[in-house]
């Protein structure tokens, strides 16, 4: 809840991150999880404000 | 002496690798580039920054001795970040040196003297390299000796040179163990290296004695030398301070005014005494 | 070389610029950024703020960066390849540093140039012209006359300019770069008048301590611990003083990776951090804060000089205007000149 | 100032104190940290309304603990310090005498750190407004602009680390900025370097900030990361209904849980 505030007010897009409860029993609540979320994210396409920090700010 | 970049490593191979005590081991590396490898001179004494891409540089002395062409050894104990990377690598590995860097064993002017060598735990590597140079130039030393003590038999490195240096007539080697350390079939000495040293009450005239080992030993192995009449300017140690850089650019491992890579590592006990008691 | 004094007139100024920036150069300026004034890349004098005592940080980042590329490699399985990139950094010239800040970065160059030849550090040097401005106004943080310099020295800039009461710039041109880079725009500069006496325009900055003599005073003070623990009580161990220093050149060595690509980088470093001097065996020599404060004065103050000749501090009192809890290094030279033997 | 002074000799003569923590005259009208071992050192020590720095953080420094038991004269946000690192195990009775100051100078001699405690749960604190102010300007901006106002203010950053020098709940000995096995945080003072450093020092004061503001005030280069900490205690208050520093119980966010936690964000 604290972490997803923090990112949210520092500028990061929480809509690139999920939260979820999976017991290691769950497995078809795992599937479910990873391909919804797989699927989100390709609709958001790659994350270039982020990609763009690697090495950022060196000379 | 150093590459244009002057922090651009040599790229060298592992090309052997002896596991000596628990989580020590030995590297034997070779230059992938034959010329740099050719034209590349180091002294008994000096050190390299040893690098693997990606995880950083760590600072040992060069073990092998400068007498012996074409590779360099060093000897390392798995402990940080660096030599855990160090610990994962096969022969065949790529990894990085640069140096060497700090001054040297004035081995010239220890010609015609007797040699008396005594060293602690991991710290025979840099001793090794200056005891295979005196005895690559055997003809030069009057006798030499050899003291070397570690917590427990498991914690000798160097076990195949050691016996080697054993069976040598021109060489008396004393190995031993702290009280404790020992195995039931062990034939060296058992007590700390002072207490061993003291015992053989070794002749001081016309000798230098080099010390290497943890602090601690330092500090009781000089009054016992002092007790036998070596004069501090014929004792020398290596001293050993976080590096990063080993050209004294980076600030870090000053002793005083001294820095150690660069005015270092190798130190008379004279000078010793006037550095302030910060390494 | 001899000195030559010529004159700008204040308007002139924005056309110099544009005569540098053509010339391929990035201008480094002051730019004030509400309560602090700060080094930042200009285009243009209008930008570049006058009325000011000091910088809060020092311009020493454009010859020595805060993260540096040292080396550049790629993974590719079992090989490592390392990129071979010539460094070419981008000529530079650093606008409106104080004469305190030129003598700094004389002693910056003794460190990178004396025996081993640092050359990330001198092919950002060659490529830098340092245009100095005299000060007019000082603080109560400003000691440079206690250490060498004084508030119109030239040593250490190529072009030196010192205000006029009409806001003109008498203008002394200083070493060869200066030369070069004032011949480039010959027809912005007037002959001086031989009347301008520089001496009365200057700040007057009574002398505080004998710089000479500090060496020995503060070597003689070295095992003094109740000293070195006063003054250090309530010094945090942070960074801040070491960051905003002009002389300060310490730094650490980190390798990063990035999937199949990594770089070895510099970075900043500074002795006041605990770990600065932490050994892998856990053993560390300077572990107290007294040590560290103790190490950080005696740098400055007597193992530079002595190894190589130049002032360890120029006096220009940024680590004491920055410091969050006041440690004053004014202060507490004042204390250790007077501390009996 | 008087009573400030009379109280510190008391404190050091009746052995109630072996190192008296206080405010005292510093460089050109700024005051600093002075630390009184002799009862006749204490008429250095000031009061005003200057006197901000969160003394807290030398209670945890090991030079000062050498000296013997510690007496600090404690403003509002200092006795929450106490208050919150008693809670953290790091402070004991046997440690440290706090002497409250009130505003106008008035003293209150706690007896102990549960008498401190009692004290602190009846004063009703309100973050500073101008901070306040600035967290909801933020909060108001879109995700892009959050993301370009927190790269344009970090990337200045040179990782000097006054802020977490300067904040009394930063004391552990090794941090995890400087643990390298794995480097979770980049060393470099680099734009992803600064941003994940601020992202951790935020996180790890989730519930343990009491809101002074010294790490934005240590700040050399005036960059608002008090902010970042301010945030998230607001958000304590508000998801949590926490407030640090108010009780010797460790109860907050991140190291306990209660049943009715929200737990919205799941799915």
């Amino acid at each position: 809840m604290s972490f997803r505030n923090l990112m949210d007010f520092m500028g990061i897009d929480t809509r690139r991150v999920y939260f979820s409860w999976v017991s290691a029993a769950e497995g078809a609540k795992w599937a479910e999880v990873v391909n919804n979320v797989n699927k989100e994210i390709q609709k958001l396409g790659p994350y270039e404000a982020y990609q763009k920090l690697a090495w950022a700010g060196v000379e | 002496m150093s590459t244009p970049n002057l922090y651009k490593p040599y790229i060298m191979r592992v090309d052997k690798i002896t596991e000596e005590a628990p989580d020590v081991r030995t590297f034997r590396l070779v230059f992938t580039n034959e010329e740099e490898g050719k034209n590349f001179e180091f002294k008994a004494g000096q050190f390299g920054e040893y690098s693997i891409f990606g995880e950083g540089e760590c600072t040992f002395c060069i073990a092998s001795s400068p007498t012996r062409k074409g590779y360099i050894e060093c000897t390392y104990r798995k402990a940080g970040r660096v030599t855990s990377a160090l610990a994962r690598l096969e022969e065949g590995d790529l990894m990085g040196f640069r140096g060497p860097y700090g001054n040297t064993f004035p081995i010239d002017e220890w010609k015609g003297k007797n040699l008396l060598f005594i060293a602690g735990g991991i710290a025979l590597p840099p001793m090794r390299c200056v005891i295979w140079n005196a005895l690559d130039l055997r003809e030069y030393f009057k006798d030499v000796t050899i003291v070397y003590g570690a917590r427990t038999v498991d914690d000798l490195v160097y076990k195949h040179e050691l016996e080697e240096w054993g069976k040598r007539p021109d060489v008396k080697l004393v190995t031993t163990v702290d009280p404790g350390g020992e195995t039931p079939d062990w034939k060296g000495e058992i007590g700390f290296v002072p207490t061993v040293l003291d015992k053989m009450a070794p002749r001081s005239e016309n000798t230098i004695a080099i010390v290497c080992g943890p602090p601690i030993m330092i500090k009781f192995t000089f009054p016992v030398l002092d007790k036998y009449g070596f004069t501090p300017e014929n004792i020398y140690t290596t001293l050993e301070n976080r590096m990063k850089c080993g050209i004294g650019k980076c600030g870090r491992c000053n002793v005083g005014k001294y820095f150690v890579c660069k005015d270092g590592p190798v130190f008379t006990f004279t000078q010793l005494k006037e550095l302030p008691p910060e390494y | 070389m001899t000195i030559e004094r010529k004159k700008i007139k204040k308007e002139s100024l924005g056309q110099w610029f544009e005569k540098m920036t053509a010339a391929g150069n990035r201008i480094m300026a002051p730019k004030r950024n509400k309560k602090q004034v700060c080094f930042e890349t200009v285009t243009s004098p209008a930008e570049v703020a006058f009325d000011y005592v000091q910088t809060t940080v020092s311009a020493k980042r454009a010859v020595f960066p805060p993260v540096e590329e040292m080396l550049a490699y790629k993974f590719a399985d079992k090989e490592t390849k390392l990129e071979e990139k010539e460094i070419k950094p981008q000529p530079t010239v650093v606008f409106g540093i104080r004469p305190c800040d030129a003598d700094a970065f004389v002693t910056l160059y003794e460190v990178f140039s004396r025996d081993y030849k640092d050359d990330l550090f001198l092919n950002r040097w060659e490529q830098t012209t340092f245009i100095g401005i005299s000060c007019i106004q000082a603080d109560s943080a400003c000691f440079c006359t206690s250490t060498g310099g004084n508030p119109g020295n030239t040593k250490g800039s190529d072009v030196l300019l010192t205000p006029l009461k009409n806001g003109d710039f008498l203008v002394e041109v200083v070493t060869e770069k200066g030369k070069k880079i004032v011949t480039a725009a010959e027809n912005l500069f007037s002959s001086a008048d031989s009347d301008i006496d520089k001496e009365s325009l200057l700040a007057k900055l009574p002398n505080k301590f004998e710089g000479k003599d500090m060496k020995a005073k503060i070597n003689a003070q070295f095992d003094n611990e109740a000293l070195w623990s006063r003054q250090s009580m309530r010094c945090i161990g942070c960074g801040a003083c070491a960051y905003v220093c002009p002389t300060c050149q310490c730094f650490g060595i980190e390798d990063e990776r990035f999937g199949s690509k990594g770089k070895r980088i510099r970075c900043w470093d500074s002795c006041c951090f605990g770990l600065f001097t932490l050994h892998t065996s856990g053993h560390n020599p300077r572990h107290t804060q007294w040590q560290r404060w103790r190490q950080r004065l005696m740098h400055k103050f007597s193992y530079e000089p002595d190894n190589l000749g130049v002032p360890g501090c120029v006096g220009c009192g940024r680590c004491s205007r920055a410091c969050p809890t006041d440690m004053n290094i004014l202060e507490h030279m004042l204390e250790i000149a007077e501390e009996k033997a | 100032m008087e009573a400030l002074q009379k109280k510190a000799q008391e404190l050091l003569t009746t052995c109630r104190a072996n190192v008296v923590i206080g405010y005292g005259q510093g460089s050109d009208d700024k005051p600093r940290a002075i630390f009184v071992t002799d009862p006749a050192g204490a008429d250095k020590l000031i009061f005003n309304d200057t006197c901000k720095q969160n003394l807290g953080v030398y209670l945890m420094k090991a030079e000062v603990k050498k000296l013997g038991k510690m007496g600090i004269f404690a403003t509002k946000p200092v006795m929450r310090t106490v208050v919150l690192l008693a809670s953290e195990n790091q402070l004991t009775d046997i440690d440290v005498t706090v002497i409250g100051v009130n505003e106008d100078g008035s003293l209150v001699d706690f007896e102990n750190l549960q008498a401190l405690e009692n004290h602190v749960k009846t004063i009703t604190f309100e973050p500073d407004p101008a901070d306040k102010a600035k967290i909801e300007a933020i909060e108001k901006m879109t995700v892009e602009e959050r993301w370009a106002y927190w790269q344009d203010q970090l990337s200045k950053c040179f990782k000097c680390y006054a802020c977490r020098s300067a904040c009394p709940m930063c004391y552990c000995s090794r941090c995890t900025v400087e643990c390298n096995q794995p480097q979770w945080i980049p060393v470099p003072s680099h734009h992803l370097g600064n941003f994940e450093w601020h992202m951790m020092r935020a996180m790890h004061l989730v519930g343990r900030c009491i809101e002074c503001g010294e790490c934005g005030r240590a700040c050399p280069l005036d960059l608002p990361v008090h902010l970042l900490t301010q945030k998230m205690a607001a958000d304590a208050r508000k998801d949590f209904g926490w407030q640090a520093g108010m009780s010797l119980k460790l109860e907050n966010p991140l190291s306990s849980f209660k049943p009715d936690d929200k737990e919205s964000f799941i799915k």
